[in-house]
């Protein structure tokens, strides 16, 4: 507990930190992408053995606050660590150096570790409240950070963050006023005393939270937002904070309340899931713009995650693993969090380099920037979830899900998608591979950046060949209605 | 690490080095193509090496858990072997065909590093002991083959990469969806114990079936999912050679070969009913594709269409039940993959060095270039059936199958395939041998300047390797044999 | 005189009610980021008048909501503060104005 | 307090609300929103909650009304006020049909509620480990100690976040508009005699909290609003936003509150304070984060850089 | 009603007509200083009222000490208010 507590005070400490350095608060995340990786990969061995948990300052839920990570947590955890490590080393290009202070390069550093608190947070948290609170740490650095491109995206963004949050509060307040505890087991414990108004407030923490992880229909905010940000930060964005509020909404149906979900609420999840995957590849497809392009396809993998909640059970198949759809979510969101911030980093270079943004800039872009190209390309085989990449592996555990609980429909909603995805990220690809000549390209600031989006595109692809080690993590400390299905499950 | 283990991982991961120096070494072509040969030789060793333990019964397998109960399995039995032994020799022979081929032009960093990536590829696909590990390489082998279509970034070839992708992407979504509902019912399926179906219905099992074969279907190029191959001509020989000879093409069959031998079974595919309708439909490929190539005047249009046809008779093979179906079907796996390569290296030379991409230029081409055009000879009798070239050896086995199986009309099919064969390359024999030098020829010494042995002797190797294949047929070591010892293995488990 | 007293914190309770639909009509109808913002606001009071209303009993409110509420209201200003100054600075700057931006100085 | 008054104060507060949010001119709705805050103050004295009603009257309706003058001031100034046209009849009914649902929910949750006796006696109970008298500084800074130091970071994110809004030319400047006064006028003079008052308040309030209502928001609030003060009454400028001794102010508080719990953590407890010493550290973490506080607040109303001089 | 509550409420009932009083002018009147002025000193005076009648009501001295020390304090804050707002006032509305 004492572990995941510094899990989240780490980046803390280095928000206030880059506060007050001043111009060297850029040169902190040498210190603190080590360190704070280091804690994550400390978790994951130490969750490995049993999850890890326990009441901070010692009182005792429903009185204090309990932090615990089970297996998911600690591989998300991770994975986070190493996603913001990066982006924070690849935005060193643009708000480092020793260049004198400005408004940005100073107050980048604190955002970008209020945004990786608020992550960290809100994966070691169980609690209610503290989610909320956490959760408010995170959108408010995130929307500043989106306002660092354009501020009208920012100000809809803000509004829906509001209004989202706003949502979550109402149906925290109310659950606590019918079941008199915020912790999510202890409500797993009480719920079916006060049935219809847990159900009233799970709907409203469930409306808050669809808003914020910009689920179709209320994804209008999310491509203007993160396709106008600087790139590190549309990295950040697209693939760290929409998954923050998906966990907290996963963690209160298989946690906190998993035997009220009745068949509707779960098709619906699962609807809206599928909506989601074919409008935001539909509309990838048509972009004209790189980052919009990479931004709806951020709006349709999330609908992706949606799907687990249908596929929980994943049926009393054959395969051995009935965890199917639990282990696929947290493939999925590992290797969407390496893959989309290693696509953003480096369609940013890209952009940058051909001095365009459309995707016919591009033509030619392989020859001249070749690995960035490498690196955009591994990225796009992990979305695509084509193997060997961790989005495979991910792709495969759900069909193998949906299959295995006779739901058909939800394969073929993947299959397509998986195609349509193949559609929209070889447009660009192609791009890059047409034309004879080498164009010029402007150069970067530092050569080294195109190493960002490499490691983050190698680390997808591994977390595919790899990917005995991250499953049996990831289903350690699962809860029982991630195996026996959302339905099944007697709270 | 025993023995047991490392030599599959070396076949599989030995072109990796190679592929990341030729990216790296970009500069210094002559480290890289040092490289690149001295890589192809040592793969060519440990098939050696592994020829000899598997004849002497020895087991290779490497096994790692992607998830646990889902093995990535990479294990050498006989019909591993068989296609890594082909993919190494012609590996071999391609990459020192592409160095002089290339000798001078862009980009060859890029060129060599996907052309390793895709051997890796294809001896994956070769040694894949589980139908998953089986899909990740067949994967990887169309990621590594795109970029190669669209090598020279011309309008054509982005074209053709368009296309390729359509049709490789959308098969693989059909493998895709057939292998997961195979494995939803019966859990992860590997080749040495093949599938349980017990939990499909007849009916279910056929469409997992329709779904496997269709989506292998696409890189076989079997009717009407073979548009991408003449399409893929635009990239360059080295790459039309390997992809149509080695690896895309052999890929497909060498999958169908497996799903209906080690997923399904013979008895189960022909009890399902499924086998005589594959057999149909390769027929109707094979004659369809010859009678496509009778109209091409362009040379490697033509060759694409053969392709289209030739891979087809595999898949006869391994459709029709009976050990002589079975050997013909393999053994042409093999013989094939020589023939055609050495046709491709003969266009590629002509193209290259003559500038002869079209049929009416052939005339008189023989004089001038006689040993490229001796083995394109060779490699063109040896397709129509002519004894003694590998082809004809193919052809018999095929038709004993088919008599063996009772479906006599398959002789009918080989006959009327062999003739439209005579049909469409005989022509090119006649215009390059016994016809006056066509005005726009270079002359004698302006070729023989520019002629160097790198660029020829390729071809000269793998004609001399179909001549052989098809004279010491009898040998131990041959093609044949294997195919027989292959078949034998699977008749009497 | 108790269920009077429980009654009174369902008074309030109730009053909380009203004030967040009041406040989400006001969110949803207007435009004016400012506006939103007092809408926003009036939820939030209410939200916490309900989570007050709700805990209140003989011994007075439960000591825990309160704290939360406190926090809740911190957290609220923080977030008006913010979006204020961001609507401000849009209206007076436009979206990507000042090309004194230390531009694009990296990607 | 009688049931009548708080029927009154209700009716009250529902007017000033509806006001607030459909009012036709929007300084109106801003003021309003003011008395709407004082009069919520109001409703949580009658509950008897004296910690919320301090913390909504100064931070609810003070400082948020303050911030929303002040953006109102700045949305003039920028020409940005085209208010006083009714949203088209569509959209309010489907926000009035939506609002009516969302009232309807909520209410027939509320009267679903099961009787729940919450942890009134639970707090009172444990919070003697504390050896701190008021229960709700209790919770804040020993029983969910957490949530208070996540939300005091979520105040300095804001403020880095408003401070982001600086445009590059002015950076390093000064926030917020010049105020000047005559010398020797009421504003100056009332400037001088105020703030002493006012310290000694947030002093006390500080001091008071931790066994009778106050503690570090509602104190910080009162110094912040010393400092607006002094400001406003033209005897100070506001501090350069680069200056490192605010910004040495603006982290104390949260840094000495992180220290304090990651300090525990090594001792075994995170967030745990040693036996006996729990009611001098908790004071030590409040004095530190009123005067935290306090700036973050005075510099979030300050709003991002504005001049150099 | 014993005297002492007599009193109380004739107070509190001086205070509600001084704050009336105040109101009207603020409606009446026609300029800002004249309403500044009106709502200044009837407001301020009512609320003297209404503390002493509060002071009485409890009747400790305690009570009423603080009661008259937070009269005080809204003095000084409606002096500083007005003053604020009648600079405003005089000062040309920003050019538009």
């Amino acid at each position: 507990m004492n572990l995941l507590f510094a899990l989240a005070g780490a980046p803390l400490a280095f928000l206030l930190a880059s506060l007050i350095a001043g111009r060297h608060g850029a040169r902190l995340i040498w210190i603190a992408a080590p360190v704070i990786t280091a804690l994550a990969f400390w978790l994951a061995l130490e969750t490995h053995a049993r999850p890890q948990g326990g009441a901070l300052g010692g009182w005792m839920p429903p009185l204090g606050i309990a932090l615990e990570a089970d297996g998911l947590g600690a591989v998300l955890l991770l994975t986070c660590a190493l996603t913001a490590s990066v982006t924070g080393l690849f935005a060193l290009g643009r708000y480092g150096g020793a260049r004198p202070e400005s408004a940005r390069r100073y107050t980048f550093w604190p955002l970008f570790y209020g945004l990786w608190a608020g992550m960290n947070a809100v994966l070691v948290s169980r609690d209610l409240f503290n989610l909320y609170v956490a959760i408010e740490l995170l959108s408010i650095c995130a929307v500043a950070l989106a306002a660092f491109g354009s501020r009208q995206a920012a100000v809809n963004y803000m509004m829906i963050a509001l209004a989202g949050s706003l949502a979550y509060l109402l149906g925290a307040v109310l659950i606590y006023a019918a079941l008199g505890t915020l912790d999510m087991s202890l409500i797993a414990q009480r719920a079916p005393e006060a049935r219809a108004s847990v159900l009233i407030a799970a709907a409203l923490i469930t409306g808050g939270l669809m808003a914020k992880t910009a689920l179709f229909p209320l994804h209008g905010w999310l491509p203007p937002a993160h396709g106008a940000a600087p790139t590190a930060v549309s990295a950040l964005l697209s693939a760290l904070v929409v998954k923050a509020s998906f966990v907290i909404l996963a963690r209160v149906w298989f946690e906190g309340l998993p035997g009220l979900a009745g068949a509707g609420v779960i098709t619906a999840f699962g609807v809206l899931g599928a909506a989601a995957i074919v409008y935001g590849s539909v509309l990838a497809i048509t972009q004209t713009g790189l980052k919009a392009l990479i931004a709806y396809s951020t709006v349709a993998q999330l609908g992706y995650l949606f799907l687990v909640f249908p596929l929980a059970g994943g049926g009393e198949s054959a395969t051995p693993w009935t965890a199917g759809a639990w282990g696929a979510m947290g493939f999925h969101l590992s290797a969407h969090m390496l893959a989309k911030a290693g696509l953003f980093l480096a369609a940013g270079l890209m952009i940058y380099g051909a001095g365009g943004g459309r995707i016919a800039d591009l033509t030619g872009l392989a020859r001249a920037m070749p690995v960035t190209s490498l690196a955009f390309g591994l990225c796009a085989v992990s979305l695509m979830g084509l193997p060997p990449s961790g989005g495979f592996m991910a792709k495969y555990l759900m069909l193998i899900a949906a299959l295995a609980s006779g739901q058909w429909h939800y394969a073929l909603v993947i299959l397509a998608g998986g195609l349509m995805a193949a559609a929209y990220l070889f447009k660009p690809l192609a791009r890059l591979f047409a034309g004879t000549g080498t164009p010029a390209i402007r150069a970067l600031p530092h050569r080294s950046m195109a190493l960002a989006p490499l490691v983050l595109g190698a680390a997808a692809i591994a977390l595919g060949l790899l990917s005995a080690e991250p499953y049996a993590l990831m289903v350690s400390g699962l809860p029982e209605a991630g195996e026996a299905g959302l339905e099944e499950a007697e709270p | 690490m025993s023995a047991a283990m490392l030599v599959p991982i070396l076949l599989v991961l030995a072109p990796l080095v190679p592929a990341l120096a030729s990216a790296l070494l970009s500069g210094r072509a002559r480290a890289r193509n040092a490289i690149n040969i001295a890589f192809a030789a040592f793969k060519l060793g440990v098939v050696a090496y592994a020829l000899a333990g598997v004849e002497a019964g020895a087991f290779y397998e490497w096994r790692i858990a992607f998830v646990p109960g889902l093995d990535m399995v990479l294990r050498l039995d006989a019909l591993a072997l068989l296609f890594v032994t082909l993919s190494a020799v012609l590996w071999m022979a391609t990459t020192l065909y592409a160095i002089a081929y290339l000798k001078g032009s862009a980009h060859q960093a890029r060129f060599f590093a996907f052309f390793n990536l895709c051997v890796v590829a294809a001896s994956g696909i070769a040694m894949s002991g589980s139908l998953i590990t089986f899909f990740v390489f067949y994967e990887i082998l169309t990621l590594a083959t795109w970029p190669l279509v669209v090598h020279t970034g011309s309008a054509k070839a982005m074209a053709a990469g368009r296309t390729y992708l359509a049709y490789t992407l959308a098969g693989s979504a059909a493998l895709l969806a057939g292998i997961v509902w195979l494995e939803s019912g019966s859990g992860p399926v590997e080749f040495a114990a093949g599938a349980d179906l017990s939990a499909f219905s007849p009916l279910a099992a056929s469409m997992i079936f329709v779904l496997l074969i269709g989506g292998l279907g696409a890189k076989t190029a079997l009717i009407p999912l073979h548009a991408w191959l003449p399409a893929a001509m635009a990239a360059p020989a080295p790459v039309s050679a390997l992809l149509h000879a080695v690896a895309v093409v052999k890929a497909g069959a060498f999958g169908v070969v497996r799903v209906i031998y080690d997923v399904y079974g013979i008895e189960t595919v022909a009890a399902l009913g499924l086998g005589l309708p594959l057999a149909a439909l390769a027929s109707a490929t094979i004659l369809y594709g010859s009678l496509q190539a009778l109209r091409q005047s362009d040379i490697k249009k033509r060759l694409a269409y053969s392709t289209v046809s030739q891979v087809s008779y595999i898949v006869l093979g391994a459709s029709l039940a009976g050990p002589f179906a079975v050997i013909g079907g393999l053994v042409h796996l093999v013989h094939q993959g020589l023939m055609k390569i050495t046709l491709f290296f003969g266009a590629g030379v002509l193209a290259e060095r003559a500038g002869v991409t079209d049929i009416r230029q052939l005339d008189g081409v023989g004089r001038r270039m006689p040993v490229t055009m001796a083995a394109f000879s060779i490699a063109a009798l040896g397709m129509i059936g002519v004894p003694p070239v590998a082809g004809f050896v193919s052809k018999w086995y095929l038709a004993i199958g088919g008599y063996q199986s009772g479906a006599s009309w398959v002789i009918a099919v080989l006959i009327v395939s062999s003739l439209l064969n005579a049909a469409y390359f005989l022509p090119l024999l006649y215009r390059a041998w016994l016809k006056p030098a066509a005005p726009g020829l270079p002359d004698r010494n302006a070729l023989a300047a520019s002629r160097t042995w790198l660029l020829i002797a390729p071809g000269a190797f793998t004609a001399a390797a179909a001549l052989g294949a098809g004279l010491f047929a009898g040998f131990e070591l041959s093609p044949l044999s294997w195919a027989a010892l292959i078949a034998e293995r699977i008749y009497l488990p | 005189m108790t269920e009077l007293l429980a009654e009174r914190g369902h008074v309030f309770a109730l009053t909380g009610a009203a004030l967040i639909a009041l406040g989400f009509y006001g969110f949803m109808a207007q435009r004016a980021v400012i506006r939103r913002l007092i809408s926003f606001n009036v939820i939030g009071s209410g939200v916490f008048l309900l989570f007050g209303g709700t805990g209140y009993s003989a011994a007075g409110v439960d000591p825990v909501p309160q704290a939360l509420i406190i926090t809740g209201i911190v957290v609220a200003l923080a977030l008006t503060a913010f979006a204020a100054a961001l609507a401000v600075r849009l209206a007076q700057g436009g979206d990507r104005d000042d090309g004194t931006d230390d531009g694009e100085a990296g990607p | 307090m009688s049931l009548a008054f708080d029927l009154a104060l209700c009716a009250f507060i529902l007017g000033a609300a509806a006001l607030a949010v459909a009012g036709r001119n929007l300084f109106g709705s801003v003021v309003f929103y003011i008395v709407y805050g004082v009069l919520i103050a109001l409703a949580w004295l009658s509950l008897g909650a004296v910690d919320v009603a301090l913390a909504e009257a100064a931070i609810g309706a003070g400082v948020t009304g303050v911030l929303l003058i002040g953006a109102w001031q700045g949305m003039k100034e920028a020409g940005a006020l085209e208010d006083s046209q009714a949203p088209p009849w569509p959209v309010r009914l489907w926000a009035a049909l939506g609002a009516a649902l969302t009232g309807g929910l909520v209410i027939t949750a509320i009267i679903a509620l099961p009787g729940q006796d919450g942890l009134t006696r639970t707090v009172a109970d444990e919070q003697g480990a504390l050896a701190l008298g008021n229960p709700v500084t209790a919770v804040l800074l020993g029983f969910r100690a957490y949530d208070t130091l996540l939300e005091t970071l979520v105040l300095s994110a804001a403020l880095a976040a408003v401070w982001s809004l600086s445009p590059e030319r002015v950076w390093g400047g000064i926030p917020g508009p010049k105020h000047v006064s005559r010398p020797d006028g009421v504003m100056a003079s009332f400037g001088r005699l105020l703030p002493p008052l006012g310290l000694l308040v947030g002093v006390y309030l500080v001091w008071a909290g931790a066994d009778q209502p106050g503690g570090a928001f509602q104190a910080g609030t009162v110094l912040a609003a010393v400092w607006i003060l002094i400001v406003l009454s033209g005897l100070r400028d506001e501090p350069r936003v680069s200056s490192l001794p605010l910004r040495a102010v603006i982290i104390a508080g949260p840094a000495v509150f992180l220290g304090a719990g990651l300090a525990g953590a090594l001792a075994g407890q995170a967030l745990g304070y040693p036996p006996g010493y729990a009611r001098t550290a908790i004071l030590i973490i409040e004095y530190a984060l009123t005067v935290s506080i306090a700036a973050t607040l005075a510099l979030l109303i300050a709003g991002p850089a504005r001049r150099l001089s | 009603m014993s005297p002492g509550e007599l009193l109380i409420t004739a107070l509190l009932a001086l205070g509600v007509f001084f704050y009336a009083a105040g109101t009207v002018g603020l409606i009446r009147f026609p300029d800002t200083h004249s309403r500044l002025h009106a709502l200044t000193k009837a407001d301020n005076l009512g609320l003297g009222f209404i503390v002493l009648a509060a002071g009485l009501h409890w009747g400790d001295a305690w009570i009423a000490g603080k009661l008259a020390l937070i009269w005080l304090l809204a003095l000084f804050a409606a002096g500083m208010a007005a003053q604020l707002v009648a600079r405003a006032a005089l000062k040309p509305e920003p050019r538009e």
